[in-house]
């Protein structure tokens, strides 16, 4: 573990921090030109970030420390988790110390803390917000896993490195249990990051929120860690589609050539990946709460087949 | 005939005598306990000699290691019970549920029922044997329709009138005995004299003391309250006085067991080697097994808590008869300490019953409530008694059972469920009566009486040290019994 | 080694001395707070030592006393498995010690027998404390049931209550039961084995035929005692209404005893390992685990949710034995350990943090006099310290790093993901599909203790003493630091315990983990370093440290916020009764699991013309399991109550009729 | 043993015991109480001769004398017992035909036949004699019982257990030539005390539900009442 690695895996921490508003901002974008709008500028984000810190916070008078505490622990947890997804580079010392399975449990952790914050004001919308996206993520999580899992029994590892490093050494042969680990992935990513047609990451109305209703009580610099957050989570899940099922392009060493073509795949595949959200968004309308769950089912269902499928047909071959 | 042996069988019978001369409640109630602790001493002193020579016989009396700790047993249980008796009866008699002649008579009965219980035990005399058995029911059922209630005349009546034919029926199974002992004995004194009787087993014709087993089955085994000829035990024990009760479940039922074990030792010499050599054992295990069962289940639905508890005694006396039908030194070793617990426990639990109808003022279940925060003694007396009779550790209990269950598993090993079943049935019969007793809040104006747990504190700390450990002493009887009816040591 | 079993046996002694202390509370009611309780604290802590030194040391102690029966004295036996089960429980008991003083004040003035409480509850945990130890049938089975006993005399404690009279029948009822069957699965080995000593049974070879019937009533007493679907039921009636030191001490506690005895058996005393039992218990556990986080889900009465839990997180152990038993009996020794190290990782950390949570809602119920949810909310802010190791109790359960639930079940999902390695498909698939549920099952727990947390500390008061609540007094919030401590302590140093865990598979299988920390102690690796790593140390460190970082960078973060209304939509600022239930925060997963319960939802208009809406979530294994047999118990009773008719002559009948028919038998 | 009385003696003892058995029937049948007491009483002196001829025939002293405490006690004092009893009872002209004879009287048959087949095995040559007289008292008290069984009335019951007693007595006598002493005294003493205490009964229940119907003590059953 030389240092050079590590400072490359803080480096990399950093970047997903840096490009995390930049993707939301590129959605926006595409979906505001599908729309035939102008729309914002890509870097928007960036600027709401900073207008939001530069504001002033207000809290609840029923609010407790925990709504305090929340949005630091919140951002903490996510970017600890996306820390060790690859981004550029494989082979970061990062990689070795959460396995997929602990990043799912950092995701749980912030979304843990998230529904406590909604529902620490003490308003309806709020344990309406908790209560729903406990629903989701409680379906959600175990498809995750299952897809995830998936590749780990392919891979032998559930270090998402090593299971990169298999995937490119790999004889690059069709696997069943793959396309449905994707399908069932791509599902629950729409889903856990809040996009349509599960949540509506840009509505006003209460009632039909879900992320939007927990996050209802915060305003100032609080409020600009939780979108932050988000943004984070949403490149994550890019970043882990991208990388864990296409890796090629992604550096091998930490030579500066290499690095460099790591990044610009990732952000092109990345690119790619926000354009199709942002395309699927466009036509999509959201679905009624209670839809949610065949939804996600489904992506349980599919998940579950591409395990199965892997235990019994892949296994050995 | 030893001295010892003498003033255990004849102080009850000296007692009695003396006591239907005494007209002072109290006075009569003291020589009522002191009669009976002298027979318990004696009874020790009797049982020293017997473990200094495996026997002490004479007169037509013998008195070998399984009879011993029986005699040591009633003698004790009979003096605890007279202890609890003195001031249950002097309360019995100030609520005018009897009279002053009514005390006498049961003063006199009392130790003349423990006279016939020794005098059944200590016999060698097959006969006299009868005679002592049928007397103890002659003793008794005058105590049970004592209250003259027209329950308790019923009970007393059907009591009479099914143990009656019971020993009736024994009766002839002696005569058969005894025919069949005239064709190998030419004395005919000695005809029915079961020492004389067991060395020559061999040679007794079993066609006819298979046929005699049966009747003397169906007529002990009426005594031991073995389904289906329990019915008067329920009635007997409910409407009888508590004492009375205690004793009869404490000390006949076991009596009873006795002397079918006696004759199954008899029955079984002559039949072996023939065809149907484990007839009387399987005959045992039957009626024990169905007993067993059966009483487990008259445990749910009952309404009256000295017939529960005298159901429960079924219960357990079929256990034992289906032990000592099973054989084998493990089962009878475990049947006979289940004797000894089982005695001592229900005995106790009938005392904490009496103390618990008393404060309730009635013996029907549904009227006796909140025993614990009305008199916390009483109330734990009963809980802890229950808890012992119904198998839980660390109350001697369960070590008997342990043993049976694992004697059953080593010969029967399908009888297990059976027995396990039963086991849980009856459990949960006595505790879904027993809590609403015990627990819950105190009715109106029900007010502790004067107790006096002290008998009930040393049996079931004796029934507590069995579970614990079995003293040596206790342990190489018990064995000795074992070996005299299964001839096989277990120690 | 013998100095710790002898220290063990001064953990039994201090027990019952507490026990026999607590009588004279009769006299001077503070015996029982000031002598007794510390007194079981002392036992626990002696435990603990007597279980560190056997764990440590690996090896064997073992004694005979002079109790028992003549040809079998009591034998007592000291190894890593019973060591490990003694740290278990001397944690916990001994947390209760300290937090036990303050809890009894209150009862100082209830109508209820301080005596008997101490009195059991000394017993209780001498019973629990011999039951490691023994090492024969006899032995196993008087603490066992002593164990039972007393802790049914503590469940009826409250007994003005009918509902709590009924519990205590059941629970004594079923633990019988389930005594009975482990007697007759001894009998069993026993019988082979030719004495009820283990070393005896050890011996045994069994056929596999009754090596299965031991497992199967092994595995049904144990699971009922343990409070395996579907023999839970009585679990959550039972645990919730002791008084709560004593609920922690059953859930906590008393179920790992059950852990113990099933291990005991199966993996030591009958020593052989077949895929049929691994799939049986891998299945039982599955289910166990989701039916139960689904219906501690549907619960308001914080206790029972929380005993709901319990047979959740039983479930997981014995998702973790089952895999054990899978792996080796298909011969993959690592694995299997693997498993097995998941599975007592998960039992002490479910001891601690389930312990914590039962303390904490004793707390409450000390402070507010409530078990209710519904009435609760905004407690943080009325006992903070309760609410922080609550929280922490909370993080654990839910198997969020960086505490100790994850870490067990980031192992038994690593143990899972080996299913690759089985040879038949239909065990992987199983295997597979074991580990989606465990993931449900934890998503959904996180679900359940948000709720939980969320309505109970969170959001403003829904009732008055609620919002008058006080904070308990220090002895209890240092009972519940004590266990929260080691809660983040499993959880971020997991290397540094499965080296010492390592011992028991050690000792029972044969073999330990070989490469747990080969990266160092900063990452664990059960497997092998390639397959999978977690640095728990770093996670916790990192987290920390950007914590701090991210409120120093925006130091104003300390600063204190100006404070506002809620957001009302324009309406009047909300107010308690707005706030989300528990009942409604738990709808939707009511409505998309709704065939898994039993509901009964009935909306009927009042008399003052109002309308009442009720909710009833009951468990379907009543009507599936216990009331059929409660009602053919009924019936067999009615048919045979008719023998004793009444008639004299019928009876005389009946013997006539026996007569005849035993004559007609020997002739 | 002297063999020339034998056939005659036992011709005699055929005879008694043939007819022994037939009281037993008359007692079956009877439906009036004093009518039923004389026949007991005929039944007990029956025994007594049959005692008396095996004491000649086997010279056995002592059997003279339980013969005539037979003759005492079943014939004269328990009869006699019974009949005052009754009369203070105001139950002599109680009188209670059986509800259904002929099939009591095949029961009775039936029972006389099991109990003959019941003592078939009891195979030795020189027993063939005795074993007949141990069916017939078999028989005896086996109708003993089947007449507790049949009869509602408390004093009916009670000869019904005389009459079994009559059949043990007759079995002892016969078939072993008399129990030893000791035992004769006892069983005899437990009877008298059996017949004073059965008649304190009769006063008791007398008083209690003012009639001697064994059938109307049915308070003590577990039926719960609406099953």
């Amino acid at each position: 573990m030389s240092l050079a690695a590590w400072g490359l895996a803080l480096s990399q921490a950093l970047l997903y921090v840096a490009l995390a508003p930049l993707l939301a901002g590129w959605i926006r974008k595409v979906k505001a030109r599908l729309q035939n709008r102008r729309g914002a500028p890509v870097w928007q984000p960036y600027r709401d970030i900073y207008k939001l810190f530069g504001k002033e916070a207000r809290m609840a008078h029923t609010a407790s420390l925990l709504f305090r505490a929340a949005p630091y622990v919140v951002f903490t947890a996510t970017w600890l988790a996306a820390a060790a997804v690859p981004l550029v580079a494989t082979g970061l010392p990062t990689a070795a110390i959460a396995d997929v399975i602990v990043v799912a449990g950092l995701l749980a952790l912030a979304r843990f803390f998230l529904a406590l914050a909604g529902m620490d004001v003490g308003t309806a919308f709020g344990g309406m917000g908790a209560s729903r996206e406990m629903l989701v993520s409680a379906l959600a999580e175990p498809a995750m896993l299952m897809a995830v899992f998936t590749l780990a029994m392919t891979a032998h590892s559930t270090n998402l490195d090593s299971v990169v490093i298999y995937q490119l050494a790999g004889t690059g042969m069709l696997r069943p249990s793959y396309l449905f680990a994707l399908a069932g992935l791509v599902l629950v990513a729409i889903a856990e990051t809040g996009r349509i047609p599960v949540d509506n990451p840009s509505t006003h109305l209460e009632l039909t929120m879900i992320h939007e209703a927990m996050i209802l009580e915060y305003s100032g610099r609080h409020l600009a860690l939780m979108e932050w957050a988000a943004q984070l989570k949403l490149l994550l899940y890019g970043a882990l589609l991208a990388n864990v099922f296409l890796p090629w392009g992604i550096a091998r060493d930490t030579g500066a050539v290499a690095l460099g073509l790591g990044l610009t795949t990732v952000i092109a595949k990345l690119a790619l990946l926000g354009a199709a959200l942002a395309v699927s968004e466009a036509v999509l309308a959201k679905m009624r709460v209670f839809r949610v769950p065949a939804f996600l089912n489904l992506a349980l269902l599919l998940a579950l087949l591409g395990l199965l499928s892997h235990v019994i047909l892949e296994v050995g071959a | 005939m030893t001295p010892a042996l003498t003033v255990t069988v004849f102080t009850p019978l000296a007692g009695a005598l003396l006591l239907a001369g005494v007209r002072r409640l109290d006075r009569a109630g003291l020589l009522n306990v002191l009669v009976s602790a002298v027979t318990f001493g004696a009874a020790l002193a009797l049982a020293l000699e017997v473990a200094a020579r495996e026997v002490v016989a004479g007169a037509g009396f013998r008195v070998d290691a399984f009879n011993i700790y029986l005699l040591v047993l009633t003698a004790f249980v009979g003096m605890t019970t007279s202890v609890f008796s003195r001031p249950y009866m002097q309360y019995v008699c100030a609520t005018g549920m009897t009279s002053e002649r009514g005390m006498r008579l049961y003063h006199v009965m009392f130790q003349l029922f423990i006279f016939t219980m020794l005098l059944a035990l200590a016999t060698d005399n097959l006969g006299v044997l009868w005679v002592a058995v049928e007397g103890a029911t002659l003793a008794t059922v005058l105590l049970v329709s004592l209250y003259r209630t027209p329950e308790a005349i019923e009970a007393a009546w059907k009591y009479f009138i099914l143990c009656g034919v019971g020993i009736a029926l024994a009766l002839f199974g002696t005569v058969l005995l005894y025919f069949a002992a005239q064709h190998v004995i030419d004395d005919p004194a000695a005809g029915l004299s079961w020492s004389t009787l067991h060395e020559l087993a061999p040679q007794l014709q079993p066609a006819i003391m298979s046929l005699a087993f049966v009747f003397l089955l169906i007529g002990y085994g009426t005594k031991v309250g073995l389904v289906p000829m329990h019915q008067w035990l329920p009635d007997a024990h409910s409407e009888g006085p508590t004492p009375m009760s205690a004793v009869l479940s404490g000390l006949l039922l076991n009596v009873a067991l006795y002397a079918v074990v006696r004759l199954k030792m008899l029955v079984d010499g002559s039949l072996a080697g023939t065809p149907s050599a484990h007839l009387a054992g399987y005959l045992l295990m039957g009626f024990g097994l169905l007993s067993f069962l059966v009483a487990g289940l008259f445990l749910h639905r009952q309404r009256d808590i000295k017939r529960m508890f005298s159901y429960s005694s079924i219960e357990h006396m079929g256990l034992m008869t289906f032990a000592f039908g099973l054989g084998g030194p493990l089962a009878t070793f475990g049947a006979l300490l289940h004797m000894l617990v089982h005695s001592l426990t229900k005995s106790a639990i009938f005392i904490t019953v009496g103390h618990a109808a008393h404060i309730a003022g009635t013996q029907s279940i549904d009227h006796i409530r909140g025993l614990l925060r009305t008199q916390p003694a009483v109330g734990w007396g009963l809980l802890i008694g229950v808890a012992a009779i119904a198998g839980f550790p660390p109350f001697g209990v369960f070590t008997s059972e342990f043993l049976l269950l694992s004697a059953t598993m080593q010969s029967q090993p399908w009888f297990t469920v059976a027995l396990l079943t039963g086991l849980v049935v009856a459990f949960a019969g006595l505790f879904r009566h027993l809590q609403p007793m015990v627990y819950g809040p105190v009715p109106e104006g029900q007010q502790p009486v004067q107790a006096n747990m002290f008998p009930v504190l040393v049996h079931l700390g004796l029934v507590l040290w069995l579970g614990m450990a079995i003293p040596a002493f206790l342990a190489h009887w018990l064995d000795r019994a074992t070996s005299l009816i299964t001839g096989m040591h277990l120690l | 080694m013998p100095m710790a079993l002898s220290c063990a046996e001064l953990a039994i002694a201090l027990a019952l001395l507490s026990a026999v202390v607590s009588l004279f509370s009769a006299w001077t009611p503070r015996v029982l707070r000031q002598v007794a309780t510390p007194l079981t604290g002392l036992s626990g802590l002696a435990a603990l030592a007597a279980g560190l030194v056997a764990l440590t040391s690996g090896g064997v102690a073992t004694a005979q006393l002079p109790l028992g029966l003549p040809w079998l004295p009591w034998q007592l036996r000291l190894d890593a498995l019973s060591g490990f089960f003694l740290c278990v429980i001397g944690t916990v008991s001994l947390a209760v010690g300290i937090y036990a003083p303050g809890y009894l004040r209150g009862f100082e003035h209830g109508r209820d027998s301080l005596p008997a409480l101490g009195g059991f509850t000394g017993l209780f945990l001498a019973g629990m404390l011999l039951v490691m130890l023994a090492d024969d049938a006899f032995l196993f089975m008087v603490a066992w049931e002593l164990m039972s006993l007393s802790s049914y005399f503590l469940v009826a404690y409250h007994h003005d209550q009918a509902a709590n009279r009924r519990a205590a029948l059941l629970y004594l009822l079923m633990a019988h039961i389930g005594a009975l069957a482990i007697l007759l699965g001894f009998g069993v080995l026993a019988s082979f084995g030719g004495g009820f000593a283990f070393d005896a049974m050890r011996q045994a070879q069994l056929p596999f035929g009754w090596a299965s019937v031991a497992f199967a009533l092994a595995f049904a007493g144990f699971g009922m005692k343990a409070g395996l679907v579907p023999l839970h039921a009585w679990l959550p009636e039972a645990h919730p209404v002791a008084p709560s030191h004593i609920s922690a001490l059953m859930s906590g506690v008393m179920l790992k005893v059950a852990v113990y005895g099933f291990i005991r058996t199966v993996f030591d005393l009958v020593g052989q390992f077949h895929w049929q039992w691994g799939m049986t218990v891998l299945i039982t556990g599955s289910l166990s685990a989701l039916l139960g986080v689904l219906y501690a889900l549907m619960q308001h009465d914080l206790k029972r949710l929380l005993a709901y839990h319990s047979v959740e997180n039983i479930g997981i152990i014995f998702i973790g034995l089952g895999m054990a038993l899978l792996f080796l009996a298909t011969g993959h020794a690592l694995l299997g350990t693997v498993a097995f190290i998941a599975a007592l990782y998960h039992t002490i950390n479910h001891a601690l943090f389930k312990g914590l949570l039962f303390l904490g809602a004793g707390a409450i119920l000390h402070s507010a006099n409530e078990r209710d949810l519904e009435k609760m909310g905004g407690l943080l802010r009325r006992m903070p310290w309760t609410g922080l190791f609550f929280l922490i109790g909370c993080i654990s359960i839910s198997a969020l790093p960086p505490f100790n639930g994850f870490v067990s079940e980031w192992l038994t999902f690593q143990a899972a993901l080996q299913a690759w390695q089985l040879e038949s498909g239909v065990l992987r698939s199983f295997v597979a599909i074991a580990a989606a549920l465990l993931a449900l099952t934890g998503a959904l727990a996180a679900a359940c203790f948000v709720k939980v947390y969320g309505v109970a500390f969170l959001g403003q008061a829904r009732s008055r003493h609620v919002r008058h609540a006080r904070p308990v007094p220090v002895s209890m919030r240092a009972g519940q630091a004590l266990l929260a401590l080691p809660c983040l302590l499993l959880g971020v140093l997991p290397t540094t315990f499965i080296g010492l865990l390592n011992a028991v598979p050690l000792q029972v299988l044969g073999h330990g983990l070989t490469q747990a920390t080969s990266r160092g102690w900063l990452w664990l690796t059960p497997v092998s370093p390639q397959t999978a790593s977690y640095g728990a140390p770093l996670v916790a460190g990192t987290l920390t440290i950007t914590l701090v970082l991210g409120l120093w960078l925006l130091g104003r973060g300390i600063r204190r916020v100006r404070r506002c209304d809620a957001w009302d939509c324009g309406f009047a600022p909300p107010s308690p009764a707005m706030q989300y239930t528990a009942t409604a925060f738990a709808q939707p997963v009511r409505r998309v699991f709704g065939l898994l319960f039993h509901i009964s939802e009935r909306v009927e208009p009042q008399a003052d013309g109002r309308r009442r809406y009720t909710l009833q979530v009951s468990d379907r294994a009543w009507g599936i399991l216990y009331l059929p047999i409660a009602r053919l118990v009924e019936n067999a009773a009615r048919n045979v109550t008719r023998l004793q008719s009444g008639s004299v002559r019928v009876y005389l009948g009946w013997s006539l009729a026996t007569l005849l028919v035993l004559l007609w038998i020997i002739a | 043993m002297n063999p020339e009385h034998l056939p005659q003696l036992q011709q005699l003892m055929m005879v008694l015991a043939a007819m022994v058995l037939f009281s037993s029937f008359v007692l079956l049948e009877q439906a009036r109480l004093t009518a039923a007491i004389h026949a007991f009483a005929w039944q007990g002196v029956l025994v007594a001769m049959v005692t008396v001829i095996v004491a000649a025939g086997g010279a056995q002293t002592h059997l003279f004398f339980s013969a005539a405490l037979t003759l005492v006690l079943k014939a004269l004092l328990i009869p006699w017992m019974l009949h005052r009893l009754v009369r203070r009872l105001e139950l002599d002209r109680h009188s209670e035909p059986l509800r259904r004879p002929a099939l009591v009287i095949m029961a009775a048959l039936a029972l006389v036949i099991f109990s003959y087949w019941l003592v078939l095995p009891i195979v030795q040559q020189e027993l063939i004699f005795t074993r007949n007289i141990v069916a017939v008292s078999l028989a005896v008290v086996l109708i003993g019982l089947l007449m507790m069984v049949i009869r509602t009335q408390a004093v009916a019951q009670v000869l019904g257990f005389m009459s079994m007693e009559n059949g043990l007595f007759l079995a002892a006598v016969s078939a072993t030539g008399g129990m030893p002493l000791m035992v004769e005294l006892g069983v005899a003493f437990d009877v008298l005390v059996a017949a004073v205490l059965f008649g304190v009964f009769f006063f008791q229940i007398r008083a209690s539900i003012d009639s001697l119907d064994v059938d109307r003590m049915n308070r003590l059953t577990e039926r719960v009442d609406g099953e």
